[in-house]
């Protein structure tokens, strides 16, 4: 087995006196997929958290390539969108650019609108979109350059996607893969067809 | 000029983004630029009508009422600095991939300036003018609100940044925030007063001088630290 | 002693009344200041005590966190 | 700064007090022991200052009995600050060395702290009525001390409003350090500002040169505050603990000691 | 005593569970009952440090800083009055169901003026001693406050109403709001001055009074319907 | 056919100068649920907000029962949930009867919780429950007095559930049709098994 992308081993956490997981282990290969599984209030989004960075209250050790998980080498897409409704797509989207200080033309965001079907609604507020297209925007940026880093830790990507989407959206996470990074995700519905993906529950006792 | 990705990122972009973002939220069309500047002269109207229209009072008052109606403004604005980006996950976002994080911190609150801090200093040679201010004391109070807006919208940032996620918002960020406050009243109050009875307002100028530098370096280091926090227990 | 009788004390020269007021509020500040920690600790055994009594009636091992590091 | 820290060349012994300091648990058992003493020692000091300063020590010449109010004022108003800086400390301590103890000092001083600054508030006031004639005056120190007590409020509103303790404890550090910074500049531009309005007619500082018999008893009352104020915020603290790590295996078993 | 569904829908139910929500929002714990009057008494310490700590002048001044301070604390919670809720959809929830939406739009207006008119009404006399208000103001300043407060937040409602979908938010709500104030503020101050004058305030109380009055009955129906308005563009 | 819950003829709405759909007919009668489908943007959620009485921009007759859309005569559960983060589930199901002037006992609040699987989550602030636990709040609406209306209107119900969550909100559905109420909802998961279900198709070309 090739280095992983992802090292976590006896990971802990607990949340209002509650304990979500103890002693858990994962190794996420590159170009390796892994859906999380479980029901809900296991656990799922805060181990995401946990990963990056975001709730820092757990026991064990999280690695990313070796080192600790900084947030400019991971891309997380969670339950917010990370999306301002008040501006257009193009908008929130060249501003996710501007995060990782990326210098390039503009040309990128309308390549990425159109990769989740959204050409013509870049520049339209957000606010103004059906639910379906906010999904497409905040998950656009999975095509943007700055996409290109060795983990995406995505919460429930498919939620509010049509059939339509969610192909595009597999087709994003596809090719991710296929250039080496590794995926984690959760999802409550059936899992798209991705070469590398294996399932792992989580606290199946809710 | 599409640089290639492994090129190391740009700290210009990363700020540049920032103010270009959120002055695009603050002034969605260019007409809303004359929002603030309408907002000061109306809070500046409350001051004759409340307290007394004479000129002589007013005078005394103006740099006074000046200052409280900087840090009005500066307060109004605060609640939504960093609430709105944390409800749709922005926030989280900027804290994670912002490298470093300071940058558009900076931006965010400059952003803020501009609004509040910038409009009221260019605008204080005619507010002066319609409370009576002393012609002499135009400057230094300018200069006044030029060097101490920014340290009030700083200041404010840190509480606006420790209450990001927090139920009781408006009332305990003003309590948290308004103390802090103090010393740029003051200082700034007094530059002005010290001109117009015809002695050297140099004296605050420099300490406000001082602050501001101090707080353009130290503070957005606080803030940042501060929406860590807020984005944590998200 | 500088008062002649206990009513010239309580006096205090005209100014017993503001005298007293800051002493009694003081008495009382501080006795709060010194209860309200033992009152806190009071009710945490109280109720660790109803916790630790269901406890053991359900038959249970108590809830410990058993690697909780020590500083 | 804890990288300097941590360079510097201490000696074993300091280097394990220091670290073992970190340990709730064991702050909770050391100064258990500790406490009856000190609050022996501040009844005793309180007991004999107050009792002489009430009774034995002479009228001011110019304020007459009023000036028994002292007393309690000055402790009072020092503790406040006092408390404070401590605060602002734990928060340094807290954010450079995630020592969980000084969170639980910090949430602990914040109430007494202000308890104090409402002191020197309230004995300030009612002393300025026969003094001054009024109950409230905008003079430089007073105002600082209002503003002090803001301080503390928000520190403590703060911490309420911040449901992880976690979190809270953090937040508070990064707002008390700030209001730390504050502080100095808040008194002098405060002092500076108002005298500039006010000469010497209110001034608290020109207080005449006391006869021993007059400052030893205040001598001993602030010594006595002083260590009131640490068996307050000593027994704080270990209710704290024990509040914070009910869940760990000592507490548990402390718990059911105390049932036994 | 479950009631069958059937039975007549209770409006005394609607308006008393609006105003407990609402008060549960604003305090989660009793501890912050005390957060709004710390708050005024930090915004009044504000204007012997601007202005001038002189008693003489503080007096003069002070009914028009305690108006001030209403209007600044009516403001600052207004833009939150109801933006949240459109957020999280529970507005959409209450246009939609609320039968009438005049009760709740009571209710809630009730609970943002329990958090800023009430305590300001309430610490009226303690502030005013603090700034040396003469004893026989107090008693006018008072009942202006507890006249003229809910009309300022009744007032703010409907601007917060109408600005509860846009974008541009705190500067231009003010902007709305502010000019809309002013006769309040001016029967306000002068209830006070007259009494401290030795004249007799019941005229601006009495108008007061009947502004009061008259606002209570009608600007609920304003707010209600720009409401509906609100949660239409969403 | 018995008369018909929702009457909708000759329906047309536009936004953004772009036509959602024209000459939309449908009639639901008692008992019965219509799934509506279509891609994102179709203009599912701006139809349910016609029928609501919030999108009032639209040319058609729209009937509830015979008579116009009154709001107390149905139950909207949209893309925003309806419920504050910064409450407890039981303080806001305990609104939303109060809302509907509802005069009866709290204990149909702790029930309804009870339907949808959040026993002891009452008191808990609705922001630190996970995603599909928010979601189950907001549908614990079904299960309250109120929801005995004519006529639900469900925009994507089952985001965020797990199975067991779609089971339980299926069961709330399924009892409402028993009781003679009618259901309009969308989702793009494939939907749930329910007596009376039809499927509806809105403007398929997106
Ligand atoms: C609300 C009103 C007052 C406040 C907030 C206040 C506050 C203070 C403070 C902060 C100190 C300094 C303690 C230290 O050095 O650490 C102090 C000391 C003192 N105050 Fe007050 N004070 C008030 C009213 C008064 C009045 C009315 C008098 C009597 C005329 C008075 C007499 C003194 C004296 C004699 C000292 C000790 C001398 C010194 O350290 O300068 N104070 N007070
Ligand atoms: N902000 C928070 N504060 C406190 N507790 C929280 C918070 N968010 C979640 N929890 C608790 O942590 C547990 C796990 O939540 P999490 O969001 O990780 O679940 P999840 O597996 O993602 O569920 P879902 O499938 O519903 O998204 C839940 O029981 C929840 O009550
Ligand atoms: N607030 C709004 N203002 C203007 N246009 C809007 C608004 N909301 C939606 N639209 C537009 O109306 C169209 C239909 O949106 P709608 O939300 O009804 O779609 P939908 O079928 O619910 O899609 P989804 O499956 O993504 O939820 C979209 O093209 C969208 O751009
Ligand atoms: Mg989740
Ligand atoms: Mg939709």
């Amino acid at each position: 087995m090739s280095e992983p992308v992802l090292d976590i081993s006896g990971l802990r956490c607990e949340r209002d006196d509650r304990e979500l997981f103890a002693g858990f282990d994962l190794h996420i290969g590159p170009a390796e997929a892994v859906q999380l599984r479980g029901p809900n209030g296991a656990g799922k989004t805060t181990l995401l958290r946990c990963i990056a960075g975001m709730h820092p209250e757990y026991e064990g050790r999280i690695e990313l390539l070796g080192a600790p998980v900084a947030g400019e080498r991971l891309l997380f897409v969670g339950h917010r969108p990370g999306i301002s409704g008040l501006l257009s797509a193009a908008d929130n989207l060249r501003w996710h650019l501007d995060l990782a200080g990326w210098r390039g033309a503009d040309s990128v965001v309308t390549a990425a609108l159109t990769r989740v079907g959204l050409t013509g609604y870049d520049d339209v507020p957000c606010q103004q979109l059906s639910a379906g297209q906010q999904r497409r925007v905040a998950l656009a940026r999975l095509a943007l350059p700055t996409a290109e880093v060795p983990l995406w830790l995505l919460d429930e990507p498919f939620t509010a996607l049509d059939e339509a989407g969610l192909k595009l959206v597999s087709g994003l996470m596809a090719d991710r893969l296929a250039g080496g990074g590794a995926i984690l995700f959760t999802t409550h519905q059936p899992a798209p067809e991705l070469p590398g993906l294996s399932t792992r529950w989580i606290g199946a006792a809710a | 000029m599409t640089a290639p990705l492994a090129s190391e990122p740009s700290l210009w972009v990363l700020f540049r983004g920032q103010l270009r973002r959120d002055l695009k939220l603050a002034f969605g069309q260019p007409s809303e630029l004359a929002n603030p500047l309408a907002f000061f002269v109306v809070v500046i109207t409350l001051f004759p009508l409340g307290v007394s229209p004479e000129p002589g009072v007013l005078s005394g008052m103006a740099p006074g009422v000046l200052w409280i109606a900087a840090l009005l403004a500066t307060l109004l604005g605060l609640e939504a600095l960093f609430r709105r980006d944390r409800d749709d996950g922005t926030l989280e976002q900027m804290v994670l991939r912002a490298q470093p994080l300071y940058l558009p911190v900076v931006a965010r609150m400059l952003a803020h300036w501009m609004v509040t801090g910038l409009p009221l200093t260019l605008l204080a040679p005619l507010l002066g003018g319609m409370l009576n201010l002393a012609p002499e004391a135009r400057l230094p109070l300018m200069l006044g609100l030029a060097l101490g807006t920014p340290v009030l919208v700083l200041l404010g940032g840190v509480g606006a940044a420790l209450t990001v996620g927090l139920r009781t918002g408006g009332v305990l960020l003003a309590l948290l925030v308004l103390p802090l406050f103090v010393p740029v009243l003051i200082l700034g109050v007094s530059a002005a007063e010290l001109a117009s009875s015809g002695l050297d307002p140099a004296g605050p100028l420099l300490w406000l001088a001082a602050g501001a530098s101090f707080a353009i370096t130290a503070v957005p280091f606080a803030i940042a630290a501060a929406l860590r926090i807020g984005v944590e227990t998200g | 002693m500088n008062f002649d009788s206990f009513g010239e004390f309580l006096a205090m020269g005209g100014h017993g009344f503001y005298v007293w007021w800051s002493y009694l509020l003081t008495a009382v500040v501080v006795s709060w200041i010194l209860v309200w920690p033992l009152w806190r600790r009071r009710r945490f055994f109280e109720e660790q005590r109803g916790r630790l009594r269901r406890a053991d009636a359900l038959g249970q091992q108590t809830e410990v966190e058993s690697n909780a590091p020590e500083t | 700064m804890k990288y300097i820290f941590d360079r510097l060349r201490w000696p074993d012994g300091l280097r394990r007090l220091w670290h073992r300091m970190g340990s709730p648990r064991w702050f909770y058992e050391t100064t258990g022991p500790w406490v009856p003493w000190l609050a022996a020692a501040a009844a005793l000091l309180i007991g004999v200052g107050t009792v002489w300063g009430l009774a034995y020590a002479p009228p001011d010449y110019l304020q007459g009995d009023s000036f028994r109010i002292i007393y309690i004022h000055v402790p009072a108003a020092y503790l406040a600050q006092a408390g404070y800086i401590l605060m602002a400390i734990c928060g340094v301590v807290l954010l450079v060395w995630r020592m969980k103890l000084a969170d639980m000092v910090m949430a602990t001083v914040a109430p007494i702290g202000a308890a104090f600054t409402f002191l020197a508030l309230a004995t300030g006031s009612i002393w300025g009525k026969p003094t001054w004639g009024t109950y409230w005056i905008w003079d430089a120190r007073i105002t600082s001390v209002l503003i002090l007590l803001f301080l503390y409020l928000g520190i403590m509103g703060l911490r309420r409003a911040i449901e992880r303790p976690e979190a809270a404890g953090r937040a508070c550090a990064i707002l008390a350090i700030v209001g730390v910074i504050n502080i100095p500049i808040i008194k002098y531009s405060v002092d500076w500002w108002m005298t500039l309005h006010q000469p010497a007619t209110f001034s608290v500082t020109s207080a005449p040169a006391m006869p021993p018999i007059m400052w030893l008893p205040l001598l001993l009352n602030v010594l006595g505050f002083n260590l009131l104020f640490a068996v307050s915020v000593i027994q704080g603290t270990r209710t704290e603990v024990l509040l914070r790590e009910r869940r760990t295996r000592w507490v548990t078993d402390l718990c059911r000691q105390e049932r036994a």
